[in-house]
């Protein structure tokens, strides 16, 4: 169940993996990026992580939130805006309805939407939040599912984001910010919240 | 990595204070942030702003002062600012007539600049923008991420700061924007790369003998790689990219700018810049202004660009020829 | 040799052409010499004249315009230019009150230029010199060449510059350059060569992992080769050089100028300048003005030098802050 | 005899050693100097020798004199003034006297200490000029003479010019200015002007 404690819980855990996979991060935003993609997210997740430690948080929204303001004040990039749109407007619709998860993550999709205007098939992390979103939906998200969607972007040719100025160049690489999407959501299961 | 550095994880820190002690009394930087702004206020005229990532000293900061930027927002190495520190810089630059930001067209610029619009409307200040994108390297389309902006933005930052030095209202900055951009084309070369101090290693690789047409600022990939070509042979192909583009004709006013990459010499830019005058001679063209020297550099890239802006309006010379105080621009 | 060039033979006559085009209606160039003038034109006041070899860009033409330099020798690269076309430059800067010279101290320029005075004092023009010596990496003598010119020159420049503006006579402009030169000491790093393009390799070595201090600007050789330091050690090298050589006390005042190379990007220019800042402000030292940037390079080469003035006379201050308007001087 | 035909002739032969050891110059000089002595004197011979070749010079001080004006005008560097000064010196003797070599090579030497000063044993081209001066005095003047001073200037520690800087480094090294005035004297030699 999503309550402000496992919402801490499950960022914290998505803070590990960024850190353990800073450096593959890095690697893959080299490949088609600007080989950011690694620091600016764990120098994201550390500032989170002092926040959310602070304590006095209450509920899911304030998690999110206090998350969200984080992220943005450290990232930077591409990747700073978007989850941090997408955990501002998690936290919104937290606000309607704490438990329920998949209109939550539902939300950041629109979020990130909103914010970066690319659609599924153009090698973002929109791939991975769109069929997450879908299995979420119908109760079945699995690591299958994530990994599925993170892989799909190998083939992909990007047309947003920097890895766009390679056209074709792009195909044939994973697409940095879906891998990073990718753990956010298999910490998601990993935190038992989607258990009933 | 042959760098004059302390720690890789502080050059942005570290530049700032320096840059900041070098222009003692006239700029200064808001503790904790990566913004500079300077001392000099403009009281009721419209602010401006610009900024993105570090690496392309001069740019930006070396552009705040008076009769150009009133704040410049300096990012991570080659990383887009966050949202809450442009909104900073958005608050020191407001003396109550509204902001105008100056962003290029990067993804991660883009969206930092949006939401530290939206954080600036909620403060209610007017603020208004434009999105620089002269890189012709990149194809244009509206289903892409769209064209760079990169050095062309210096020249938005002369115009667009004399107009606002002259007591243009907010509206009428942003009618002459929109209008500007769309004039500014730039193409460059590059023979040697970037090392960002935190990777420690040169963002791509280019072999003893070659160089790349159209590299991007960051060293994002360009359109072509070839052995290197004389001064001559690069003016060539990069006039040419620009007269494809433009599409201009003999008698049309332009300004010039030829920006070095960060490592090349002035020596190489001076003599590129003659390569460049005889083809615009040959092609009939009234070079009006003209500008050499590291404004908009990738750190030790070596390479240059040449952009050129088509002078529509005969206001924009004047603003060109305006004389400024600020440390990049004599 | 990775350059943007064309015949390595004509770097010099192709870049002052494109030099002057960038700086059209504010520079000319004497037809068949190396020598750039302003058109500018202070009747009545003491012309300046410095130059020496090229590849040291923007010095010395880049500080030719009103406040500064009336004109500019340059020769082939790092070879001095020849009197003749000193006496052509000295011709063009006076404005009936004579003339004075700016020399940096290497054999050649000293004995090109005293020839020049010669023909100059043949032609009935007053002519009066000051020979900068400012690099202390160089046992200084009278048995020997003594110290080099280096960087410390463009403070020169500055100063003299603002003085002969203010109509300062021959005499009081020599009084001042005597005064002032022992005052200005420079001392320097180098992290790679410099490539002369008609040379087209290096002209000395240095591992990837060395740097050597107290390189000249045409490569000469300096006095200490290590592991390349950090920033803050080479500031703290540099300082203590300083620091002996002038014999500072706590409270003095001075003025600093940080010099890049030619290929050091600004990045870590003001990385330095921040470190030098702590270094100065632990030895008490007042510094009143500063500058940063590439103004006295040699070539590409990558390194930093850095420029104590003493301020023994409030007049120096108010001169270097004048503001003047030449190419490389914001 | 020193005539205004044989001066030319002697000058002609001079510069046909600097090109042909142009390179050669310039590597000695890139050892203890800046790595132009050759293309130095390169530029600046073959200026000269378009003015002589103009012709109309009917005095040994006309030739001299003009081939004076051609090395101070195009050389630059410290030779430039050098080997002009020299010249203009030696030019302003041959209109006391035309025939007498040794009073003109001596008033040479003394423009260029007089320009330069340097004193013999400063690994420069003094120390070929004061020996040369020297031979000639006493009609003594011979190949041997002149490569020994040359030679001489290897083991010398530089005190003036450019090399200079190197210190104790310079020693061990030809002085490239030294074996450029060798090449003149050698001119001079094989040009039999010396021949009774
Ligand atoms: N318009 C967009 N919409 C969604 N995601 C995007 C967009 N642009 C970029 N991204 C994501 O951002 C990631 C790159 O983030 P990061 O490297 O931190 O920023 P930057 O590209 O500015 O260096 C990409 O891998 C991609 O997943
Ligand atoms: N003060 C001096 N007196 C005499 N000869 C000198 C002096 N300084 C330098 N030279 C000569 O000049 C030569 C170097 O000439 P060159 O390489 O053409 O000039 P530069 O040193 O300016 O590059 C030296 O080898 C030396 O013989
Ligand atoms: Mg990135
Ligand atoms: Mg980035
Ligand atoms: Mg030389
Ligand atoms: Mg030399």
């Amino acid at each position: 169940m999503l309550t402000a404690e496992t919402a801490a819980a499950w960022l914290h855990a998505f803070a590990e993996k960024i850190n353990e996979n800073k450096a593959y991060l890095s690697e893959l935003d080299s490949a088609i990026g600007d080989g950011d993609h690694g620091s600016n997210l764990a120098r994201g997740v550390q500032a989170m992580e002092e926040k959310l430690q602070a304590g006095g948080l209450e509920t899911v929204q304030d998690v999110l939130k206090t998350a969200a303001m984080a992220l943005i004040g450290k990232v930077g990039g591409a990747s700073g805006p978007l989850y941090g749109s997408a955990l501002i407007a998690m936290a919104k619709q937290a606000g309607e309805d704490e438990k329920d998860v998949a209109s939550i993550v539902k939300a950041g999709l629109d979020g990130i939407q909103k914010r970066g205007k690319a659609e599924k098939g153009e090698k973002t992390m929109v791939d991975v939040w769109v069929p997450v979103c879908e299995a979420l939906k119908s109760g079945a998200l699995t690591k299958e599912v994530i990994q599925n969607a993170v892989d799909g972007t190998k083939e992909m040719k990007a047309t947003k984001g920097r890895a766009s100025y390679l056209g074709e160049r792009s195909v044939g690489h994973l697409d940095p910010g879906a891998v990073s999407s990718g753990y956010l959501f298999e910490a998601l299961l990993e935190g038992g919240i989607l258990d009933e | 990595m042959k760098k004059i550095l302390n720690d890789p994880k502080n050059v942005v820190d570290e530049m700032l204070n320096g840059f900041v002690y070098a222009n003692e009394g006239k700029v200064e930087r808001i503790e904790g942030t990566g913004v500079i702004y300077r001392t000099f206020q403009d009281e009721g005229k419209v602010g401006l702003v610009s900024g993105g990532g570090s690496g392309h000293e001069p740019s930006h900061a070396g552009f705040v002062g008076e009769g150009m930027l009133s704040a410049a927002v300096c990012g991570e190495v080659f990383t887009s600012p966050t949202p809450d520190q442009i909104l900073e810089a958005i608050k020191k630059a407001d003396q109550g007539a509204g902001v105008f930001l100056i962003v290029k067209n990067y993804t991660g610029d883009v969206m930092n600049f949006d939401m530290a619009q939206e954080l600036a409307d909620m403060e209610d200040i007017k603020v208004e923008k434009v999105i620089v994108d002269d890189d012709i390297a990149v194809e244009d389309s509206t289903y892409t991420a769209g064209r760079r902006g990169v050095a062309g933005t210096v020249l938005v930052h002369k115009i667009l700061g004399a107009a606002a030095a002259e007591g243009k209202t907010l509206e009428e900055i942003k009618a002459l924007a929109d209008r500007l951009v769309p004039n500014i084309k730039t193409i460059g070369v590059a023979v040697s790369p970037a090392t960002v101090p935190e990777v420690g290693k040169p963002g791509f690789q280019l072999e003893e003998d070659e160089m790349e047409y159209g590299i991007g600022i960051h060293g994002e990939p360009g359109y072509r790689r070839e052995k290197i070509k004389t001064s001559k042979e690069i003016a060539e192909e990069l006039v040419a990219q620009l007269k494809k583009a433009f599409n201009w004709k003999r008698g049309d006013r332009y300004a010039v700018l030829v920006n070095g990459l960060g490592a090349t010499p002035l020596m190489e830019q001076y003599i590129f810049t003659n390569d460049v005058h005889a083809l615009l001679d040959r092609e009939g063209l009234a070079v009006d202004f003209k500008k050499v020297g590291n404004l908009m550099t990738s750190i030790d890239m070596a390479g240059i660009s040449l952009t050129l802006l088509k002078l529509e309006d005969e206001g924009w010379l004047a603003f060109l020829k305006q004389p400024v105080s600020v440390p990049a621009w004599a």
